[in-house]
């Protein structure tokens, strides 16, 4: 079984850990996993936010990437990174006339035929029809799954889980042994793109995130996202001075939480690099 | 030889906007066979018509070629205003300038030429139109009123009380609707139990009414005046001559946790039961999936207690055929359940209630016996927050509509809450008040100028629990779209009416028409709105779109008007278009050759066998026949005859063959 | 000459497509001038004979429609119908007529706006295929065409 | 005749909105849902219902108004506002729009410059190694918006649990991307 | 063959049958059909490949009708068009003997048409592989070159109607072809009057025709025209399951049902 991967800038520095938990666990279960060679940045907020052309042109480049690579489908565990493929591939099977200008932006072929799954529905295709022998420590915590904005909207494009309380990831946390919470925050947004910008908002934001799943006893946040985790991890300070009060869950990847449940290595997921220490 | 006349209508400025009726008219004239061709402002008018008329007697006209609207509108006027200038109608064509042209393209040469063809059309199919007769049929006086509900009840009673006879049925084991579930009716607030039950019990005791409950169309054949209905009489378990509605076994009853529809969920019943106390008829049903003999094989406590040994465990369904000469389809709507408002938490948050059931909690028989109580503790919600447009008006959730009624009900809703809980606040969260009628707007002044209840105009975005509250996320769009935050105890959702879940299934049953929403369509938007596309069958009600009480009532009433009219004669006229086997001189006496396959081709059964015998009774031929009591007229067996024997009166090989002839060789 | 306008006929039943045509006007929603309609009792009445006339006599495209599969309002003349056209077209085009010039559709009285897609998508692709000049030769229609003058 | 000169046209800036997105401003009927959900709208100068309104009038100065707003830039693009529309108003995709349009016409609000400024970093990351450089993206932001303070406390942290880079990564098709730049968003400056 | 000979004397001389159809030496190396009345006549009747009439066609014809009951030689198509045709009314149990003859040349008598159609069932209608290779031939040739090829085949055709008489289908007693009022098929043999009238026959015969290529041996000028049938009755195979000629269970093409899978209606 061999899948291409899309990175993404993220995995490659701040969220390290993430990239290390996705291949650690992806070999676990005998997939190979192929880096799309040469791959550049999908042009996050930034780009969107300045050049709609520009925003299409970056990811399809990728794509062109994996499809000059043969890859027929690639797992995009960032779900920003996620969001901005699937989008592009969407918006450009949708208008002819723009894909014509990207391929010419490009200057490489383009088919837009590359399947784009996100960490969840990659684990959900390839790691849950086995995952049932392979645990060995049942993952039984509260966990507050969180699947911030970008992961399940908008629907139309991602055709993914339903965008109001969604369901997958704590369907996927269940069969580790966990017990999901009923939260409030599951789909509210962090603050993303502003994390350096407006440092006080994303406070605002991810500290009602945190503080919801605090207050409903949960020992850990599940995420997706590597974004999302910097602002519920990194900002934990800051978040700490909105909410006023100190809080310790921790904030772990899905691909985290099935590395401890079936035993592997704490240094191979990468807990070591996170800013909320993870003890669970 | 053709003496052709051809009438342009302008329709005031419909057709003449964008066609030249005058070149129209013109242009007609030079046709071959053409004697008269005019255009007018209104040929529907009297003036109109009598020029029609009036050219029949003096030009001596052959057939009659109206340019106007659709035929599906004016058809049978002018044919009538034919008949009357002494011109066979069925002499007459429409040729449509309205619906097909002139709303549907510009004005210019090619909109004008388009309309010239339309009539050259019509032109060559009137020349090979042949006189013809209506068909007559019997009436079979006695209606058939689908559905149970207020509509079903007023119309029954109506058509009962002109003298016919008329045959109810329910799909519930009691008739009375969601009107029986309602508690007090806006702007009256009057109870709505005490105004309608003494209507259940008057067709109950009708002599003209037969009524049965728990039972569905099972099928429908035939035509207007001439309907045999099927109906399937779903088994009660229980022998209804027996059943004396002492209510010993519901009470008994081992099994009593089931959700009662009645109170949509709010409260239980037992497995045998009647939806509510006033029920009728007051007969009891078995639940069969929740019973524990049909689950287990055992228990049978029902039949052990009743008095006069009226259960029937082994009862079947019973398939019951009526000949009736009209329907009335009267079947209500539906309510959109949980899963449609994840924002909302609807079914995720028990105090997250539906307007329905927050009636049942109002309604004094309901099963707080009309105090609010929250459903998940029982406590009184001392913060309450009403969401009108729970789905309507909303593109996204495929409900572009208004559900008409919410607005006045959720204004009935906060001030019955307002009288009940004192101390109490409310806040209705709308988008616009439609409160259009008699009354109406007086009332919601009411609810907000002496009962205190908050209108915030904006739309709730979510609502989550916490902590035991409900948070309510909205916005108040009249102070600059500013975010606005309740924290309430319950959460009320006016949500949106829709059509029954099974109406579709219904309508195809019935041959009627439906809308993209699966409402029932009516005949003409405004002329004909109770009269379906399928003559004899009539709808009243919510079924056609969503409605409140009175105009359930009043179109109930006139839907039986309309039974009433057609059972007043005798002898139904139907057009004669219909399916006829040629006959020709000997040898051949027909070019049928008898394979009958357009026996197996047709829907109503209407071709039969006809045997050609020579004077010794020897049979020579046997040919196809049509029996035009049955014929629909659809002519599948016509385009399916090889050796084309067949063929449609109005619409013969000839006519419009020449038609599509008549259109390309000029076009 | 100017620039093609193809030559449409629409056979359509009377109680869904006629009457959504129909609708198409009253919600006076605009489509393209090139369609005639002709208008039968039901698709089991449309004649393939007829179709096979239309473009005899120089029609460049050709539009078939009736009530929805189960809404035919005589129960079942439009399944008769599929099924003539299921065998009609494929014969059409094992013959070399070029099917794309029929666009058979199910539209609903209740369907205004899709008659007024159905007819200018159809327009739309008959414009780009051009005129039907295949049959029209066999047809000998350009003479006739003279000859009308 | 065809049917698409039937196609009425919006003018103003509303016209623009649909012609380049495809999202049609008359669509809105000003239930507020958005800004109801919005998680910005507290933040925010023009809530997201007020700015559609404000487009709807075409009311030259309102429109100006609009591209000059804080709103604009302060939009997360979280989509929760598109999710819940009961009209399917892509709303991020016509903040996409006016964003790009502010900056072409020079009219960013002046309290959207570090969030600018980001954006411009980052993208200048991009355009030089291809990918994102963070530590670099940190350097030239601070050095854009001059708060050389700011998040002092995060990086040294972050370099010591191995998340920060000291050198870039650099992409062989870096030229390839710095082009993709040149056609797209660098096209009208050259 | 004796065996038939026999059988058929007998019925003869009983007087059990009036007339004995079968096949008898024509003239140069064809066979024709013979129409036996006296039992010391049944030794012209022959058997053998070159026997590709198809003779139910006479079943239907007055004059044969005329003589009175029939017995008729019926190899596997002329079987199959018994079958259909008793299927749509044209004679019943009592006006018909069936002398069949198997595929192996055996002879074997029926004396229901019940049996028939059971017999049938062993030998379902299949399209010959020669056959089926020129309709893949043509199928992957572009619309262009298809209408070319049929226009080019059916031009020469001079609507000698052999075709129609040869088919035991085409019993009407007035043809479309014959009719004015209106005219549904140009009349003049030319390219687009033989198109109509090819076409037009072709849709006649889907769901009834037997697969016995009587038309295509008929035609003077060897027009391939039983591709057209063959077309439909591959048709009729992949989107209704295919059609069998059966006293029961209606027409291929006038029934249907509600679940039928096309993918052309908008």
């Amino acid at each position: 079984m061999v899948l291409g991967i899309y990175p993404g800038c993220s995995l490659k520095g701040s969220s390290r850990e993430y990239t290390e938990s996705v291949l650690a666990v992806a070999k676990a279960f005998d997939i190979e996993i192929k880096e799309i060679l040469d791959w550049n940045c999908c042009g996050a907020t930034a780009a969107h936010n300045l050049s709609k052309e520009l925003a299409l042109a970056l990811p399809a480049r990728i794509l062109a990437l994996a499809e000059n690579q043969g890859l027929d489908e690639i797992v995009v565990p960032c779900a920003a990174c996620y969001s901005r493929l699937s989008g592009t591939q969407h918006e450009l099977n949708q208008h002819p006339e723009l894909k014509s200008k990207v391929v010419e932006a490009i200057g490489m072929e383009y088919k837009g035929t590359v399947g784009i799954l996100n960490i969840v529905q990659m684990i959900d295709k390839y790691i849950t029809p086995n995952i049932e022998s392979k645990i060995v420590k049942p993952f039984d915590h509260k966990l507050a799954c969180y699947y911030g904005c970008l992961l399940v909207r908008p629907k139309e494009v991602l055709k993914f889980d339903r965008e109001e309380d969604p369901q997958s990831m704590d369907t996927l946390m269940s069969k580790l042994g966990a017990k999901p919470i009923d939260w409030a925050f599951k789909t509210e947004c962090c603050g993303a793109g502003l994390t350096m910008s407006r440092t006080k908002t994303v406070a605002r934001l991810s500290g009602e995130i945190v503080k919801d799943a605090a207050d409903r006893g949960a020992e850990a946040i599940i995420v997706a996202c590597p974004m999302c985790h910097s602002n519920l991890d990194m900002r934990r300070k800051e978040i700490n001075e909105y909410n006023d009060q100190k809080i310790n869950i921790p904030v772990l990847y899905t691909t985290q939480a099935i590395g401890l449940a079936i035993g592997l290595d704490r240094e191979s997921l990468g807990l070591q690099r996170h800013f909320v220490k993870v003890e669970i | 030889m053709s003496r052709i006349g051809v009438f342009v209508c302008h329709c005031g400025e419909n057709i003449s906007a964008t066609v030249n009726c005058q070149k129209v008219a013109e242009t007609a004239s030079g046709y071959e066979g053409v004697v008269h061709s005019v255009d007018y402002k209104y040929m529907c008018s009297d003036p109109g018509q009598t020029l029609i008329k009036q050219a029949i007697k003096d030009k001596n006209l052959t057939g009659v070629v109206v340019a106007a609207c659709s035929p599906r509108m004016h058809e049978p006027t002018f044919r009538k205003a034919c008949n009357e200038g002494g011109l066979n109608p069925f002499m007459c064509e429409m040729a449509n300038l309205r619906e097909h042209c002139s709303w549907v393209h510009d004005k210019g040469d090619l909109t004008t030429e388009k309309a010239i063809d339309v009539v050259r059309t019509q032109v060559e199919k009137v020349k090979r139109n042949q006189p013809l007769t209506d068909i007559k049929v019997p009436v079979t006086k006695t209606a058939l009123v689908i559905g149970g509900g207020i509509a079903g009840i007023q119309t029954s009673l109506d058509i009962a009380n002109c003298g016919h006879k008329v045959i109810l049925i329910e799909k519930d084991p009691s008739i009375g609707g969601h009107m029986s579930q309602l508690s007090e009716t806006f702007p009256t607030l009057d109870c709505s139990q005490c105004i309608l039950t003494p209507r259940m019990v008057e067709v109950a005791q009708h002599p003209n009414i037969t009524l049965y409950t728990y039972a569905e169309l099972e099928s429908l054949d035939g035509f207007i005046g001439n309907f045999t209905a099927k109906i399937r009489k779903k088994a009660k378990s229980i022998d209804e001559k027996l059943c004396t509605g002492c209510g010993l076994c519901t009470t008994k009853c081992p099994t009593k946790k089931i959700p009662s529809e009645f109170n949509e969920g709010l409260g239980f019943r037992p497995a045998v039961y009647v939806p509510f106390p006033q029920a009728v008829p007051n007969i009891p049903v078995i639940d069969r999936i929740n019973c524990t003999y049909y689950i287990k094989g055992k228990c049978k406590v029902c039949e052990k207690v009743c008095p006069t040994k009226a259960i029937v465990f082994d009862q079947e369904d019973e398939i019951i055929e009526v000949a009736v000469g009209a329907i009335v389809v009267a079947t209500g709507f539906g309510i959109k359940q949980p899963d449609f408002f994840p924002e909302y938490g609807y079914g995720k948050y028990p105090d997250v209630i539906t307007g329905m059931q927050f009636e049942r909690l109002a309604s004094a028989s309901g099963p707080t016996f009309g105090e609010i109580k929250r459903p998940s503790d029982g406590q009184v919600p001392k913060k309450i927050v009403f969401i009108a447009c729970a789905g309507s008006r909303d593109e996204a959730k495929g409900i572009p509509y208004c559900s008409k009624i919410c607005c006045m009900y959720t204004a009935k809703h906060a001030m019955l809450y307002q009288h009940k809980v004192h101390g109490g606040e409310s806040t209705v969260f709308y988008m616009d008040i439609r409160a259009a009628g008699k009354n109406y707007e007086e009332f919601v002044r009411r609810a907000i100028e002496e009962d205190t209840v908050k209108y915030v105009r904006g739309r709730v975005s979510r609502v989550y629990e916490k902590n035991g509250k409900l948070i309510v996320k909205g916005v108040d769009t009249l102070l600059g779209a500013m975010p606005v935050e309740i924290e309430a105890d319950m959460v009320v959702l006016a949500t949106a009416g829709v059509a029954n879940p099974g109406a579709e299934e219904l309508a195809q049953k019935l041959h009627i028409s439906y809308d993209g929403y699966k409402f029932f369509a009516e005949s003409h938007p405004k002329l004909k709105p109770i009269e379906t596309n399928t003559g004899g069958i009539m709808v009243a009600g919510a079924c056609q779109s969503i409605r409140d009480i009175p105009e359930s009532v009043s179109m109930a009433s006139g839907a039986a008007v309309k039974v009433a009219c057609l059972f007043s004669q005798n002898e139904l006229t139907r057009e004669p278009l219909i399916a006829v086997v040629n006959r020709c001189a000997a040898p051949l006496y027909s070019t049928c050759v008898g394979c009958f396959l357009c026996q197996s081709a047709c829907p109503y059964q209407a071709i039969e066998r006809e045997e050609i015998k020579d004077r010794s009774g020897k049979l020579i031929k046997s040919i196809a026949k049509v029996n035009p009591g049955l014929c629909q007229g659809c002519g599948t067996c016509v385009a399916f005859c090889r050796s084309r024997s067949i063929d449609i009166q109005g619409y013969t090989h000839d006519q419009v063959y020449n038609e599509v002839m008549a259109l390309l060789n000029e076009y | 000459m100017s620039e093609f306008e193809p030559k449409v006929v629409a056979f359509v039943c009377n109680w869904c497509t006629y009457a959504g045509a129909d609708l198409t006007g009253t919600s006076r929603i605009k489509y393209a001038t090139n369609v005639r309609i002709v208008r039968f009792p039901c698709t089991g009445r449309i004649d393939y004979m007829l179709l096979m006339k239309s473009f005899a006599e120089g029609v460049d495209g050709i539009i078939v429609s009736g009530c929805h599969p189960n809404d035919c309002h005589y129960t079942s003349g439009n399944f008769q119908a599929r099924r003539r056209w299921i065998v009609f077209r494929n014969l059409c085009d094992f013959m070399g007529i070029d099917i794309r010039r029929i666009q058979f559709s199910w539209v609903s009285a209740a369907e205004g706006a899709k008659w007024a897609d159905v007819v200018n998508t159809t327009v739309t692709t008959i414009r780009e295929l051009g005129p039907y000049t295949d049959y029209k030769k066999v047809a000998n229609y350009f003479e006739k065409e003279v000859s009308h003058g | 005749m065809s049917a698409d000169t039937h196609h009425k046209t919006t003018k103003g800036l509303s016209g623009e909105v649909l012609e380049h997105t495809g999202v049609k401003v008359d669509k809105c009927y000003q239930c507020g849902k958005c800004t109801a959900g919005c998680p910005m709208a507290s933040e925010m100068d023009l809530a997201p219902s007020y700015l559609l309104r404000m487009l709807q009038t075409g009311d030259a100065k309102l429109e100006e108004q609009v591209l000059r707003s804080f709103t604009i830039w302060v939009c997360l693009t979280c989509e929760m506002c598109y999710s819940r529309c009961p009209m399917s108003i892509d709303i991020p995709k016509m903040m996409d729009f006016l964003r790009e349009k502010s900056m072409k016409e020079k009219k960013a609000s002046k309290k959207a410059k570090e969030i600018i400024a980001f954006h411009k970093s980052f993208l200048s990351s991009i355009e030089k190694t291809g990918r994102l450089y963070e530590l670099g993206l940190t350097l030239e932001y601070k050095a854009r918006t001059m708060s050389i303070m700011q998040d002092v406390g995060v990086a040294p942290a972050m370099l010591s649990r191995g998340k920060l880079h000291i050198l870039p990564e650099l992409i062989k098709g870096r030229s390839a991307v710095s082009s993709i730049f040149d056609k797209t968003i660098n096209k009208n400056k050259k | 063959m004796d065996e038939l000979k026999k059988r058929a004397k007998e019925l003869l001389e009983t007087g059990a049958v009036k007339v004995v159809i079968g096949y008898e030496q024509g003239t140069g190396n064809k066979t024709r059909a013979a129409f036996i009345q006296k039992p010391e006549e049944v030794s012209r009747l022959i058997f053998d490949s070159r026997c590709v009439l198809n003779l139910a066609v006479y079943l239907n014809k007055p004059e044969v009708k005329q003589i009175g009951k029939p017995a008729i030689v019926a190899p596997i198509p002329v079987l199959r068009a018994i079958i259909q045709l008793a299927s749509e009314n044209q004679f019943t149990d009592d006006n018909l003997l069936i002398l069949g003859i198997t595929p192996e040349s055996k002879f074997v008598e029926f004396n229901k048409l019940a049996d028939v159609e059971t017999y049938l069932d062993q030998h379902l209608i299949e399209i010959e592989a020669r056959d089926k290779e020129i309709l893949e031939k043509l199928d992957k040739m572009s619309v262009e070159e298809r209408w070319n090829f049929w226009v080019e085949e059916l031009s020469p055709c001079f609507k000698c109607y052999a075709c129609r008489a040869a088919c035991p289908m085409c019993y009407c007693h007035r043809c479309t072809v014959e009719m004015n009022q209106p005219q549904w098929i140009s009349v003049p043999s030319h390219q687009l009057g033989n198109i109509e009238w090819h076409f037009m026959r072709a849709m006649h015969l889907a769901g009834r025709c037997v697969d016995c290529n009587a038309c295509a041996n008929a035609c003077p000028i060897a027009i391939p025209l039983n591709l057209l049938t063959k077309k439909t009755l591959e048709e009729i195979k992949v989107s209704f399951g295919g059609y069998k000629p059966t006293l029961t269970g209606g027409h291929i093409m006038s029934t249907f049902k509600p679940n039928d899978k096309e993918n052309f209606i908008r």
